[in-house]
């Protein structure tokens, strides 16, 4: 273990592998994910000491093990509400969360929702297979209505979460989408996500090749089938941008032939947006409806972070009544003498 | 001319009335002129049911009462010997506690058709033979009140009206001759930012001190002498208080911060936001969106080298099984404080109980041994406190404390204790490898088998831990068989090596030679030990002996158990604690359970120790 | 305990009124949604032993034993996730479930968003007072940032909870807002949410007098800040309708004022938009933001109904099967004899 | 010409490889073909760690172990006297249970440098003395397989060599003169989609059942003469298979639609998957977002007159404590199935334990007494899983069903019920008031202490139930102290109650003169009954009692422990039933105790049965 986590020395991407061998299925997702986070990390140019992953229980949520950072691999779904606690009294650690589609918003859909309406400093990974895959493939919250799996012989009959829907939702300042073989733009998006300050959520299109093979096919394969998001720039896409996106009159966004409307009707994309009308209209644009799947920041707007309030708060009491004195805090107020 | 003063040992009053009539303040102002005087005092107060009734309805009624002596006393009494009713709701429920022969004290004027019929009174009990049995005394509370408050600028009727507890106050401060300067100076700072009700106030305390000089319907005014308490500087507190001070300390004597993880509960919730109001303690309060995020957050928290605490009771303690099972696995230090109710599921949420223990115990999948301690009176909330913490953060372990509803409520004189005679709790995590070379974080300090502990941040030590099974000293998932079989056995004796590190269990047992052994844990050592008194007083004897560790016990318990031919073990459950010594000492102990929501009668102990000692 | 409940006989509010005394604090909002309830449910015609009330715990779920109808308080949080059992086992009964803020966005919000995700036919009344009345007063995922309250004494630190905001993400086919003394609007609401095949989600903005009391004046008191959304007709509000709603060219809502921008350039409401993004963009005209709040339908749209589905998928696998035989079960594909 | 056939009483098998050669199919079709041969037989299945590990690799192995005999037997057998390993992971990770003397067959072909190497060989085991202690068959399955299968249209290469645990079967099925009609039947219908297949699959297994009869490496055949076992007519059964059927039949027997809440979880998932194929009886299954509301849907089915079930393993039944205490206090039928794996936290997600009892038992806020069942074997999951819905459905009550990983995969043959012979579950609701025009829902039938179930939809009755501590009688929500005390104890003695309707507990003690008692519960009974037997075999004495009721006891226990001097008590956790059995009856058992995520080995039991007797 050698000891340049001090921060000298440019770290490299090895230097972010564990010892432990990895552990996924040939040709799962993840190890594309795994390469490119320990990538990132190397060029955060953070120490490793100071970076924290903390997962819950999934395929997915193996990834701190892989990770030569500290971490914990803790207990299904409350891997968010655990890593708050770690991050507001650790303000100079970073803290990622590694979490999956049943694990974030199955059993930890609440944690997660409120990690992200309290803006706690996390960066948050969500690996979406639509699939529970360590327990053998029962479709999840996630899954497209009537997908066959284990638990669902004739097919799911509920709808499922649009996870950047549920984070838009819920007051997420950062939201994103990529892919797990997109290297290029996953870096590009974890990087976003690790300059943002308070909590960033990703989805991250995961293929689990063994339950769930070809979920995102459509987007993995076809690139013309996703859709780039870049904030100030008109939203086009498809082969040579011949097709782009445009917000009705009532808000709600739409695919439309750049040639047929005209560059000047289409949608400026505005990550940075107030509110997240926008973010949400555009998340509403789904594989299973429109056949494309938009990917990069749909939003990434500064709010307070719980972290920074929760310290400002401690240094005001400091500031309006000092240090706590505990001998004064043991007599109180209302006190007599027996002699 | 003054009237004839009767000397008094020990008196027991009850302050009853509707939740809008301010009976809790009334009650904790008697209580400071009674601690100022030097009395002994054990009060509580019995809040309505949550929800806010409908005003002089049954269940809308508040009650308070204290119990005060010119000696050392243990419980707020069983029975008060003067009620004060402060309408006929606040009457009805509380008039069966009051014994034959004694005093009653009524505001007169809320006995009205409509009040009499909330209360489900066919008559007015106050005409008629109903009270025959009591020494009353009807009193025109309001009429006096706002006839003493006439003229005063800017308060309105209503307000004059609700200074009839002032009222009251100031006639009972002169009943049992508190000193009224406390009280006045109270008045003057509560109301300062409103003189008129300085005013008003004030006139209405005198005016019922007055009241009770001047009126024939008084003929003695009674003295309890000052106690005979330990010397020094006195506070009252109560239990919760006296929890968050503990923590506090703990977290000033371990040099960590103290991260306080919780989600609303009664009756826990006091402590939340009592220490929401530390922060210049370096405090962290987190509300949590459930108690499994707040035991979630509390671990992360100490995961980071904080103090990672949670308090709740029973309801939301069971959710947090889970995550303090992780905590077993991972080794790292997490208090859980259940302050608990009176039960199952819901059950009746202000009340105390302590059915919780066996939960505690073994409330979670598969072999994860906790160390449980139990608070035993307000003031020993706050040593439990400290010591919770001392062994959670020497063994590395999550840590149960156990106090209840009237405990939490309950308050007592409490002798201040110097911050200089509080235990050093510093912790030295690892800042280095620890096996040639390399980190290995389950590598144990062969004393206390606590794992090294090296946070986050700390360069060169990076390494993950998690719910899986460990391999020994490196911590790397294992599923080798007898690799588990090792950690299984070395989890539980890390916990039952802590027997060592806890002082024996103290036996009172003035002559040595009883032979039955009356055997407590937690809030029901007041009633126990007045019990136990009271049988020596008659000549008889009982030993006593109080548990503040259930898990693992005092290492001289059994050898105390062997030591009496009788072993009695009063709970507010169905025999928990007897369950755990049969178990663990064959010794054939025999319970005294009484699970009403109200914490154990002193006479009721007294008498079960008088059947078995025949 | 009058039989009449088997339908025969019109029912009226006091048919609906338990045996049990209410209590609620004197002045409690809580009451007048409890009367106007209990008149909905005459106008109904629904037999009362076919209607259940499921509660969690807090002021607001003391509400089943204030109806004569059948009823659980059971326990904090999970009262979508009983009802949901009830609900699909028994499609003849007609289920309520009544929340408060804390109840079902605090430690039952995982509960309601799978709930509405699922859309079960149950009808969700979540009664918001912006705190957490029954534990005495702490602050509520609902509470504006700052608030003040037993846990809070420098004033909350978290962003809130937008409920119909967290609802319409978690793809909600029928959401909708109203205010406890706004009886007929109420009334109006209720009826429509008792219409609506799937779940129904309706916040109601409740003032809890003893411990967050003025929460809602801005809308209680001011009709003038109240916007009435009425499907299909433009959105015009204030004392004679010179205010109104526009949709910008980004998605997001904004007031307007009439005068100035022509009656032509408002927002239609249109409650039955396949898309959500419409509602979720009226839901973002938040008091605290614009002082004005939107009430009535916000979202409310035909999916397929989880019991109808479940049932469905019975139906189907006993007519391919045919009904269940237990000792073909038994039997199973692979025996052997001894004799 | 025939080779020499030789006669066994007995033998075990286990057939090891990758995840990806199919040794879980190749040992259920050994398994189908020894089932048909008229033995008995016992299986155990033993998957990786859940994550799928790299081909080759330690943690990808794949394990299959089948014990079959002449004679009727209790377990898949303590160690294989046969391993075929087909690959260098296989062989590392199983040799070491194969005793010296041991048969082995290898796939010669998958010792490649990069497997080895991958299983951590510095080299190759099959050449030098590494193996010298064992008959080594190292065969080249590979090779052979992919030889017989020349020629065949439109079978891939990879196809092919995939074939070779077919071969692998045949060369087994040779060897233990398994009936080969069954096998080729099935190659028939699983591939009937691919003729290309069924061709290539039938060769292989023809090719490595040739291989047998012609090769010299193996000279003698073995024989194991069908069992005696009661006739009729049979099938084999995992845990979970008889679980889900047990449940089905409770819910035709009770006529009451079946609904299960489930969220996955190993070792219970296949439970839901399976009755999700049910749905032709009625049966709904949901999944849920997580285990509490698995539990509270359950809960609300129960409520309006379903069957309510939940199934889980130890991480996700301690979250459905909150709710089942709910169910406690509204006296609803739920049935808890808990399906335990090795703990504690996440532990050892796939191997057996039962380390939940006293979790199950007290893991719920205050006084919340739920019955405990536990099944024994395989098929004794079905009886069990009816019983536990008679009683919750008979008492109103939660209960609680305790399984393990071990029974759950294990299978063993089943002789298939008459449903005729099924008890008759129907319940009664309420449907008209009880008690003078009013409906009372807290009346109690006097001899169960059932309380009157009305579902909603029944006109009249309508009423209102909750968390709340209830008044006797009429349910209404209570704070009063003495009704508090009251339904404490009346929720106890319902269960209590129950002993009057379960079997008193049976002794098998042949002589009746035995001193020593060994006592077990749950899925030990299989290497319990086997130690027991062997200590017979050599002429000692010692008795055997499986429990199946755990709370509340057998009506006789108390008894039947008095008999014994010795009670010797082993269990897969630290003790656990040994404790409650010392609180209840102050009997001085010893436990014997290995927590290794394995099922207990007969032998252990022998020996720790030897040592007591001396
Ligand atoms: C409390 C609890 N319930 C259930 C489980 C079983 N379990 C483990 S992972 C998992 C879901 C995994 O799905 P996902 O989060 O999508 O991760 P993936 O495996 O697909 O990466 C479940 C249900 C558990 N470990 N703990
Ligand atoms: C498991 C559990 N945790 C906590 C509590 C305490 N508790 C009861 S109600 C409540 C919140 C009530 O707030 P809300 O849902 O907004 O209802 P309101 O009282 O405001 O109507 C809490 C925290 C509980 N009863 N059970
Ligand atoms: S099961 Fe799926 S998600 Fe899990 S490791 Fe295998 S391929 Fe990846
Ligand atoms: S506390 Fe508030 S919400 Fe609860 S009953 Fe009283 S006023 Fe209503
Ligand atoms: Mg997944
Ligand atoms: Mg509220």
């Amino acid at each position: 273990m050698s000891g340049n986590g001090n921060g000298s020395g440019k770290l490299t991407l090895k230097d972010f592998k564990s010892d432990q061998e990895v552990r996924w299925c040939p040709g799962c997702g993840d190890y594309a994910i795994l390469a490119t986070v320990q990538g990132v990390m190397a060029e955060l140019g953070i120490p490793r000491e100071r970076i924290v992953f903390v997962s819950g229980i999934g395929c997915a949520a193996r990834f701190p093990y892989y990770m030569q950072t500290y971490g914990m691999h803790s207990i299904h779904g409350r891997a968010p509400a655990i890593a708050t606690g770690l991050a507001v009294t650790r303000p100079d650690l970073t803290v990622w969360v590694v979490t999956g589609d049943g694990d974030a918003l199955s059993i930890g859909g609440n944690h997660l929702i409120h990690a992200l309406r309290r803006n706690v400093n996390l960066k948050i990974l969500l690996f979406n297979n639509q699939v529970y895959g360590l327990t053998k493939g029962q479709y999840s919250p996630t899954s497209p209505r009537g997908q066959r799996s284990g638990s669902t012989p004739m097919g799911s009959i509920d709808a499922p979460f649009n996870p950047l829907g549920i984070a838009v939702g819920a007051e997420a300042t950062f939201a994103a989408r990529s892919i797990d073989t997109d290297r290029k733009h996953l870096a590009e998006v974890l990087n976003r996500a690790a300059a943002h300050r308070g909590s960033a959520f990703v989805e991250i299109l995961q293929n689990c090749n063994i339950y769930n093979d070809g979920a995102f096919d459509a987007v993995r394969d076809e690139a013309a089938n996703r859709i780039y998001l870049r904030g100030g720039e008109p939203v086009r896409f498809g082969a040579d941008g011949e097709r782009g996106i445009r917000i009705r009159s009532d808000g709600s966004a739409e695919i439309v032939d750049v040639g047929e409307v005209g560059e000047e009707s289409l949608l400026v994309h505005n990550e940075h947006h107030a509110e997240p009308s926008l973010a949400f209209a555009l998340s509403r644009l789904q594989l299973h409806t429109v056949g494309v799947t938009p990917v990069g920041v749909f939003r990434d707007v500064e709010q307070p972070v719980y972290d920074d309030l929760m310290a400002g708060q401690i240094d005001q009491m400091r500031a309006d009544k000092g240090d706590g004195d505990l001998s004064a805090l043991l007599q109180g107020s209302d006190t007599w003498e027996i002699r | 001319m003054a009237k004839a003063v009767e000397q008094l040992e020990r008196v027991v009053i009850r302050f009853a009335g509707d939740s809008g009539d301010g009976m809790q303040l009334t009650g904790a102002r008697f209580t400071s002129e009674t601690a100022a005087l030097g009395n002994d005092l054990s009060t509580l107060p019995d809040f309505p049911a949550e929800i806010r009734a409908p005003a002089g309805s049954l269940p809308g009624v508040s009650g308070f009462q204290i119990h005060f002596a010119d000696h050392d006393i243990l419980t707020p009494g069983d029975q008060p010997d003067v009620l004060v009713a402060m309408n006929p709701a606040a009457l009805k429920t509380n008039l069966r506690d009051l014994p034959v022969g004694g005093t009653l004290i009524v505001n007169r004027d809320a006995f009205s058709e409509k009040n009499l019929q909330k209360a489900g009174y066919a008559s007015n009990p106050l005409e008629g033979e109903a009270l025959a049995d009591y020494k009353v005394h009807a009193i025109q509370l309001t009429t006096m009140t706002v006839e003493a408050l006439k003229g005063i600028e800017g308060v309105t009727p209503r307000e004059a009206e609700r200074s009839k507890n002032f009222f009251a106050l100031g006639l009972m401060s002169w009943l049992y001759g508190r000193p009224i300067e406390p009280t006045l100076t109270f008045i003057q700072e509560k109301f300062s930012k409103r003189p008129e009700l300085v005013e008003a106030n004030t006139r209405a305390f005198n005016a019922g001190h007055a009241y009770g000089e001047t009126s024939e319907d008084f003929v003695v005014q009674y003295e309890v002498r000052p106690a005979k308490l330990a010397p020094g500087v006195y506070r009252q507190i109560t239990g919760n208080e006296a929890l968050s001070l503990g923590l506090v300390a703990a977290s000033v004597q371990s040099k960590l911060p103290l991260f306080l993880g919780a989600y609303p509960i009664t009756p826990a919730s006091s402590i939340l936001e009592q220490l929401a109001r530390y922060k210049h303690f370096g405090v962290r309060t987190f509300q949590a969106e459930d108690e499994i995020a707040a035991a979630g957050a509390a671990l992360g928290a100490s995961f980071g080298g904080a103090l990672g605490v949670c308090t709740s009771a029973g309801p939301g303690v069971v959710l947090k099984a889970e995550t303090i099972g992780l905590a077993a696995m991972v080794e790292l230090p997490l208090l859980v404080i259940d302050v608990q109710r009176a039960g199952p599921s819901t059950g009746m949420p202000t009340k105390p109980e302590q059915a919780d223990l066996l939960m505690i115990m073994f409330g979670r999948n598969a072999e994860s041994p906790v160390p449980v301690l139990a608070t035993s009176t307000p003031g020993n909330c706050f040593d439990m406190a400290i010591e919770a913490c001392r062994i959670a953060l020497k063994y590395r372990t999550p840590v149960y404390l156990l106090s209840d509803a009237y405990l939490a409520n309950g308050s007592e004189p409490w002798l201040i204790p110097d911050p200089a005679s509080l235990p050093d709790l510093s912790v030295e995590f690892a800042t280095a490898p620890n096996s040639g070379g390399e980190f290995m974080p389950y590598l144990r300090d062969p004393e206390t088998l606590a794992r090294a502990w090296a946070v986050p941040g700390t360069p060169g030590l990076e390494h993950r831990i998690g719910g899986l099974e460990k391999e020994d000293v490196t911590g790397n998932v294992s599923y080798d068989p007898d690799n588990h079989d090792a950690m299984v056995r070395l989890r539980a004796q890390k916990i039952a090596n802590i027997a060592a590190d806890i002082p024996p269990l103290e036996v009172d047992d003035p002559d040595g030679d009883a032979k039955l052994l009356v055997l407590g844990w937690g809030g029901t050592y007041g009633p126990i030990a007045g019990g136990v008194r009271r049988i020596r007083r008659r000549g008889l004897k009982a030993a006593q002996a109080h548990l503040h560790y259930l898990n693992p016990f005092p290492r001289n318990f059994g050898e105390v158990l062997g030591a009496y031919d009788r072993v009695l073990i009063p709970e507010m459950n169905l025999g928990q604690l007897l369950k755990l010594v049969r178990a663990e000492f064959l010794v054939d102990a025999v319970g005294f359970n009484r699970v009403t929501g109200r914490p154990l009668r002193t006479a009721d102990i007294e008498h079960a120790i008088e059947v078995l000692l025949q």
